[in-house]
């Protein structure tokens, strides 16, 4: 029996077509999706200010998700360069809930690790650690370190600006933390036991 | 006095402290009171949502929960800041859609003792807290300085008139409450096509090249336009636009100078109230100059040091422009 | 684990839609639980409380009822007479001690086969979770009698 | 009226239950021999005498099993449990009449779509079987013998709306020898398609195919034209209506006006006419909408007329050669009595305004669909010429976006079925009078009609450019240098992958058809009912689609859902069909399902009063008791259900009918 991986590679065949790919997206995604109502009429990516970046189109992912081409899915930029502006989402005829849609999928890809530049999901991360030490987002701890790691050379650059912003009393220099600490880690220790699963 | 409950949201603590300081200088003059969600936390802006769903919704949940105890006079939970009100309303409608959400967030807040009954809070902008609760007639009879000759871009961001859950706004596209408030201040205000797109959020941090021509569209449209000045409703709309405009005049080789301020600094203005309590001085791009167009006299933004701790600039100065170099040239 | 409690539930139909619905359902092929009974009515305005009491009281653990969505009523707007009718039906089931939960009011155009048959489901699990419905049965009351001419004399 | 003839019939004592297989679609599933024995032993106590299992019941050795039966067994009543009633009802209910029993007397109950069409468990699908069988039988000894109805029809006709589906049905009736009111609100006939300049695919002009027809219906001798009037009000039942009409005062004395048209010459008042013009182009203040008018005679716009504001003025009077200016008229109410109603109401265009990303109404070069059609109409405003706002400069790029408006759940979720073939046209026209590049923007490209797609090529060839992807916005804000002065149609181009920023000058929107602002009210006037979206409901949308659930009342054209010019001349001639079919029946019956009103039993505290909407139900003061009017009343039991004296009953739909076959359902647990 020849080996899939290198059928899958060597041999020039497509990806297994993943057909609960559609499903899997849908149910992981808050609200009710209506994944499956999208008529690939192209107003998301049409509306999207920053198409230019994206590997494809919200649309071009959704006709993906559907074929069930889920590497290339939870490869895809796209989703990281979506900036959660809801132009797609007001404008699109079938009410489907694309942001929160782009939101799954960048949790699929983490989770996964399938993304191709870490940029994003570490500022996601770094966030993510900073409220849950602090129950407070802490906006020059979180820039530096994001900057620190991502864009070293920028940093001095954008010194000034921060530094400008400290003067001015705009960032602290220590975070501050929310009293009762202990009640939202038990809160999101909780929260990370459970999945949406229908 | 119309009552509400307060969710400040992290940057009205920071970036944002202009707003905070303009909000509280003008509450009384409104008549409304405002009360804080006690012991707060942040609502994970965009970026929870992306790591993991159920924490996400149960951080933004806990403030929900404890913010439904606390109502007593009123069940309106106002927040000032666009991403915070989008995760409070979103939380709140997707947990009543979707009840296997509701379900499990409750499930994660119950080990916090809390619990939240989605639709029992009814949570809203402050925007179109002032336009429809307080009311334009209200605003219009407390200016005293009325922005005569002020032309103004009035420019909301993405996330206040959409999505619109519960349908509050006058359009998603182009909604003019912004613009209405502006006018019964007695500004000009220009007709701004571009008033509720994105100022690029979060990616002046994840990917600046794209947040960069963002910025630009906004900044010099509101120029071609001959605004005097933008005005938002929103911390991330207002750090954008303002900190990094330096970044973007350097990426594009451009020179505009365009100040952004919150729409509750103008309005403390044209309240007659002193512009240094209403944080004024605290933008980087200087509103100065134009303010000094209505007779406003600012105190002057003290510009960073020479002395810089960090690595020397690598990059190519500035051309030498008509305008004053911008402080984060240092 | 103990045998699955089976309810019987009795439903009230229109004839233009949701009873068309039903008739969609099975051209269609959906599947559903076989604890739904149906009555067909001309309108859902014709659905008197009378006919729910009777059924509770004649051994129905539930009853659905339904009718054209509103907007859409074959007879103007009669479906919103029997809306009205079936919130004071509730009230008076819970004055009497029932589970509101037992009737319910289903809108199903005749285009909604597959509709009509997941609320049936839903209702089916929502009746079975209530539990069988104990109505005290009063002898004498076995077969619906036609009401006495009323004498009248001139 | 005594008591003892109050009592109900004589019960049914001879029952006969048939159960059928239909083949393996019910017995597959349903152990049907069991259900007939079941019945014929459980049962037996009330009454059923034989019961049997058939291969087929609804062939036509099955119904001669039925027959035979009733004349053997003297059966009285009969209960078949096979498919539908809607289905095999009728078929049932005719064998029984054969064999001389009352056709009401039969009971079909359905145990294949209800039963072994959705059920997989046997044993269930048996016992619910039983159960459904057993609710018919108890509910046959209630049946009644019914009398169907029949009314004499009243031959007139009247036509309501004069744009071509309405002037189709009344030329269609009015050639068969019969008499038509045509009423139309607007001062002419024509309709939206008086407003176009082109029709596609053929592109015949618009204009040269319909004045004929306006012509031929304004001198019919069969028609009775009644334009700037309205229906006020309807009463009446099929074969029998009444209506009122009000015919607004025009202030011109129709016998009097030649139609010289003297009058708008001299009007000093000119206005944006927002009705045929779009707002597009200006009128006087008396006017006809356009040259072609049917009638000819003009009408004084009251709001605008500077006489009727100030006082003073009087030019059209002065001119007058005829001396037909009378501002003394007044409207006029009259009845009119007919057999049957046509309905061609039509649409409203949908109001591009709501799209705000579109900027129509914001952006000076965005024109909705009918404005572009008067401003391609050699009639028009500009005389056919395509320019932009400004009045002079020709376009050179055009964009034409498609569905706006339509397949959208933020406006209306339906396709409006002639935006594709109208945007093509549109393209062709820009192409043709200005050269201009011409792109069109869709979500897909609908050309499903005769000749349709064959023009698509045509327009293809021609050179337009289309994008598949449904458009984002349109913006003033520039980007580019390039893009400075322009309209810019922003797009996913889906099938390249990519946005595009499409500089134009011209913005022309595809905009959908909404049914008419007053579509609710309408239908409430004629007693017919409206989807939610407010379009007329036909009786059933493919075997029926011209009739309504209200015998009497038939629906052309719009005013039941997009269609296109064909179609709705098609509707049309469909509706005259079904009139003129019961006008020659001279008489029709009327089902027997009707509500009756035991006058000793009512209290007269007439709950019941206003609830009907088909307004059956009157209060008799001298007796104070209400009574129905069989003849009104379509059968829907409300009142019945209402009653609190129990006096109302309905007939097929009796307490007594449906408490018995609850009683008979709940028979197997």
């Amino acid at each position: 029996m020849p080996d899939s991986n290198a059928l899958k590679q060597g041999a020039g065949l497509r990806q297994q077509e993943d057909l609960t790919l559609l499903h899997e997206v849908s149910v992981a995604t808050a609200g009710v999706s209506r994944l499956e109502m999208c008529i690939q009429c192209g107003s998301c990516g049409g509306s999207c200010p920053s198409a230019a970046d994206m590997d494809h189109t919200p649309r071009m992912l959704f006709a993906m998700l559907r074929a069930g081409i889920r590497d290339d899915v939870l490869r895809s930029n796209t989703p990281w360069i979506c900036v959660s502006c809801y132009h797609c989402v007001v404008r699109c005829p079938q009410n489907v809930h694309i942001a929160d849609v782009m939101y799954t999928l960048k949790g699929m890809a983490i989770k996964a690790k399938q993304y191709k530049d870490s940029t994003a999901p570490d500022f996601s991360k770094s966030f993510v650690d900073m409220v849950e030490s602090f129950g407070r987002s802490f906006e020059l701890g979180l820039a530096t370190r994001h900057y620190l790691t991502h864009y070293p050379l920028r940093l001095p650059g954008m010194a000034g600006m921060g530094l400008g912003m400290l003067t001015k009393k705009r960032m602290h220099l220590v975070p501050s933390r929310i009293k009762d600490m202990e009640q939202l880690t038990a809160i999101l220790d909780k929260a990370k036991t459970l999945e949406l699963t229908e | 006095m119309n009552e509400y409950i307060l969710y400040p949201g992290c940057s009205m603590e920071g970036s944002a402290k202009a707003y905070n300081d303009s909000l509280m200088a003008i509450k009384d003059t409104l008549g409304i009171g405002l009360h804080e969600v006690e012991d707060w936390n942040c609502c994970g802006a965009t970026e929870y949502l992306s790591i993991n769903l159920i924490p996400a919704y149960s951080l933004i949940a806990r403030n929900l929960a404890i913010a439904s105890k606390q109502a007593n006079s009123t069940r309106t939970v106002v927040a000032p800041c666009s991403a915070c009100y989008l995760n409070l309303s979103k939380a709140d409608y997707y947990m009543d859609e979707r009840p296997t959400l509701g379900q499990k967030v409750n499930e994660a807040l119950a080990a916090g003792g809390l619990h939240y009954e989605p639709g029992s809070l009814e949570i809203r902008h402050l925007l179109e807290v002032l336009v429809y609760d307080v009311g334009l007639d209200t605003i219009k009879s407390k200016v005293v300085r009325p922005l005569t000759g002020l032309r103004v871009a009035p420019y909301l961001g993405c996330m206040v008139p959409r999505p619109d859950y519960y349908n509050r706004w006058s359009d998603h596209e182009h909604p003019t409450e912004l613009d209405e408030v502006l006018k019964a201040l007695g500004a000009e205000v220009i007709d701004f096509p571009l008033k509720t797109t994105c100022c690029g959020g979060h990616m002046t941090q994840i990917g600046p090249e794209t947040a960069y021509e963002l910025i630009r569209r906004l900044v010099s449209s509101a120029d071609n336009y001959q605004a005097d000045i933008m005005t938002t409703v929103c911390p991330m709309c207002q750090m954008n636009l303002d900190a990094y405009q330096a970044e973007t005049n350097r990426h594009f080789g451009t020179h505009y100078q365009m100040p952004i301020v919150f729409f509750t600094q103008l309005m403390g203005l044209a309240f007659g109230m002193d512009a240094k309590e209403l944080g004024f001085g605290l933008e980087v791009v200087s509103a100065k100059k134009a303010l000094e167009r209505i007779g406003v006299e600012l105190p002057e933004t003290q510009a960073p040091k020479k002395k810089v701790e960090g690595l020397p600039m690598p990059q190519r100065r500035l051309k030498k422009t008509a305008t004053p170099q911008q402080e984060v040239e240092a | 684990m103990s045998e699955k409690f089976e309810p019987t539930i009795i439903g009230f139909t229109c004839n233009w839609c949701s009873y068309r619905a039903a008739d969609l359902a099975g051209t269609a092929r959906v599947k559903y639980p076989p604890n739904v009974r149906l009555v067909r009515l001309m309108c859902s305005g014709r659905m008197d409380p009378t006919f729910v009491m009777k059924a509770l009281a004649g051994g129905a653990d539930g009853v659905m009822i339904t009718g054209c969505h509103p907007g859409e009523c074959h007879y103007i707007d009669q479906n919103y007479k029997a809306l009205r009718r079936f919130l004071l039906l509730r009230r008076t089931l819970a004055g009497l001690g029932i589970e509101p939960g037992r009737v319910k009011l289903v809108w199903a155009s005749a285009a909604e086969g597959v509709h009509l048959a997941a609320e049936i489901t839903k209702l089916v699990e929502e009746i079975r979770a209530l539990g069988p419905l104990d109505w005290p049965t009063w002898n004498g009351h076995e077969e619906h009698q036609p009401e006495p001419a009323l004498e009248v004399t001139a | 009226m005594s008591a003892e003839e109050k009592t109900p019939n004589k019960k049914p004592e001879k029952i006969g239950v048939y159960v059928c297989h239909c083949g393996s679609n019910i017995a597959g599933i349903v152990d049907v021999e069991n259900v007939a024995k079941w019945a014929g032993e459980e049962l037996a106590h009330k009454g059923v005498v034989i019961a049997r299992d058939y291969k087929f019941m609804c062939s036509s050795l099955g119904q001669e099993l039925i027959e035979k039966d009733i004349k053997e067994f003297g059966l009285d009543g009969v209960v078949v449990a096979a498919c539908s009633p809607h289905l095999h009802e009728k078929t049932f209910r005719t064998a029984t009449e054969k064999a001389g029993l009352n056709p009401y007397m039969c009971e079909l109950v359905s145990i294949r779509e209800q039963v072994s069409w959705v059920h997989t468990d046997k044993v269930a699908a048996t016992e619910k079987s039983k159960a459904i069988l057993s609710g018919g039988v108890h509910r046959v000894l209630y049946d009644e013998p019914l009398q169907e109805m029949k009314v004499p029809i009243n031959p007139n006709t009247l036509v309501v709306g004069g744009g071509i589906a309405g002037i189709q049905a009344a030329l269609e009736i009015a050639n068969a020898g019969f008499h038509v009111y045509l009423v139309e609100r607007e001062p002419s006939i024509g309709g939206h398609m008086a407003q176009f300049d082109k029709t596609f695919p053929t592109l015949d002009c618009s204009a040269c195919i319909l004045t004929p027809r306006m012509v031929e219906a304004g001198t019919h001798p069969n028609i009775t034209l009644l334009t700037w009037s309205e229906v006020e009000s309807v009463s009446g039942y099929v074969g029998n209506f009444n209506a009122t009409i009000r015919k607004k005062a025009r202030y011109v004395n129709e016998d009097l006006c030649t139609g010289c048209a003297v009058c708008i010459e001299k009007c000093p008042k000119k206005i944006i006419d927002d009705i045929y013009e779009a707002g597009l182009g200006y009128r006087k203040v008396v006017y006809t909408p356009f040259a072609q008018a049917v009638p000819k005679y003009p009408v004084i716009d009251r709001e605008n007329c500077t006489y009727f504001q100030k006082g003073t003025c009087k030019a059209c009077e002065k001119f007058c050669p005829t001396d037909a200016i009378d501002f003394n008229q007044e409207d006029e109410l009259f009845n009119i009595e007919i057999g049957n109603i046509i309905l061609a109401t039509g649409y409203d265009l949908f109001d591009a305004r709501k799209v705000t990303n579109y900027g129509y109404g914001r952006l000076a070069n965005v024109f909705n669909s009918l404005e572009f059609e008067r401003l391609s109409n050699a009639a028009g405003p500009t005389n056919g010429n395509i320019v932009l706002r400004d009045g002079k400069t020709t376009p050179k790029t055009v964009g034409i976006i498609h569905c706006v408006g339509s397949r959208d759940r933020n406006f209306n979720n339906y396709c409006s079925t002639i935006c594709c073939m109208q945007s093509l046209k549109f393209a062709h026209l820009v192409k043709e009078r200005t050269g201009a590049e011409v792109y069109e923007f869709y979500i897909d490209m609908r050309t499903a009609a005769k000749s349709y797609d064959e023009f698509y090529q045509r327009v293809l060839e021609e050179g337009t450019l289309m994008v598949r992807g449904k458009v984002a916005e349109v913006t003033d804000a520039a980007r580019q240098p390039h893009e400075e002065g322009k309209l810019i149609i922003q797009v996913e181009d889906t099938f390249a992958g990519k946005q595009r920023r499409i500089p134009v000058d011209m913005v022309i929107l595809s905009n959908g058809m909404e049914p008419r602002s007053d579509a609710k009210e309408t239908a409430k006037k004629f007693g017919i009912s409206c989807s939610a979206d407010s379009w007329f409901i036909e009786k059933h949308p493919k075997l029926d689609p011209v009739s309504t659930m209200t015998e009497g009342v038939m629906i052309a054209g719009c005013a039941s859902g997009p269609k296109d010019i064909p179609t709705s001349v098609a509707q049309g001639a469909a509706a005259a069909a079904r009139v003129l079919d019961k006008i020659l029946q001279k008489e029709v019956a009327l089902e027997p399902i009707r509500a009756t009103v035991d006058e000793i039993k009512c209290s007269g505290c007439r709950i019941c009063n206003n609830l009907c909407p088909f307004n059956a139900i009157s209060f008799i003061d001298d007796l104070a008791v209400t009574r129905i009017n069989p003849a009104l009343c379509q059968g829907c039991g409300t009142c019945v259900a209402a009653c609190p004296a129990g006096a109302i009953s309905g007939t097929g739909f009796s307490n007594e009918q449906i408490l018995a076959q609850i009683d008979g359902l709940l028979m197997v647990a």
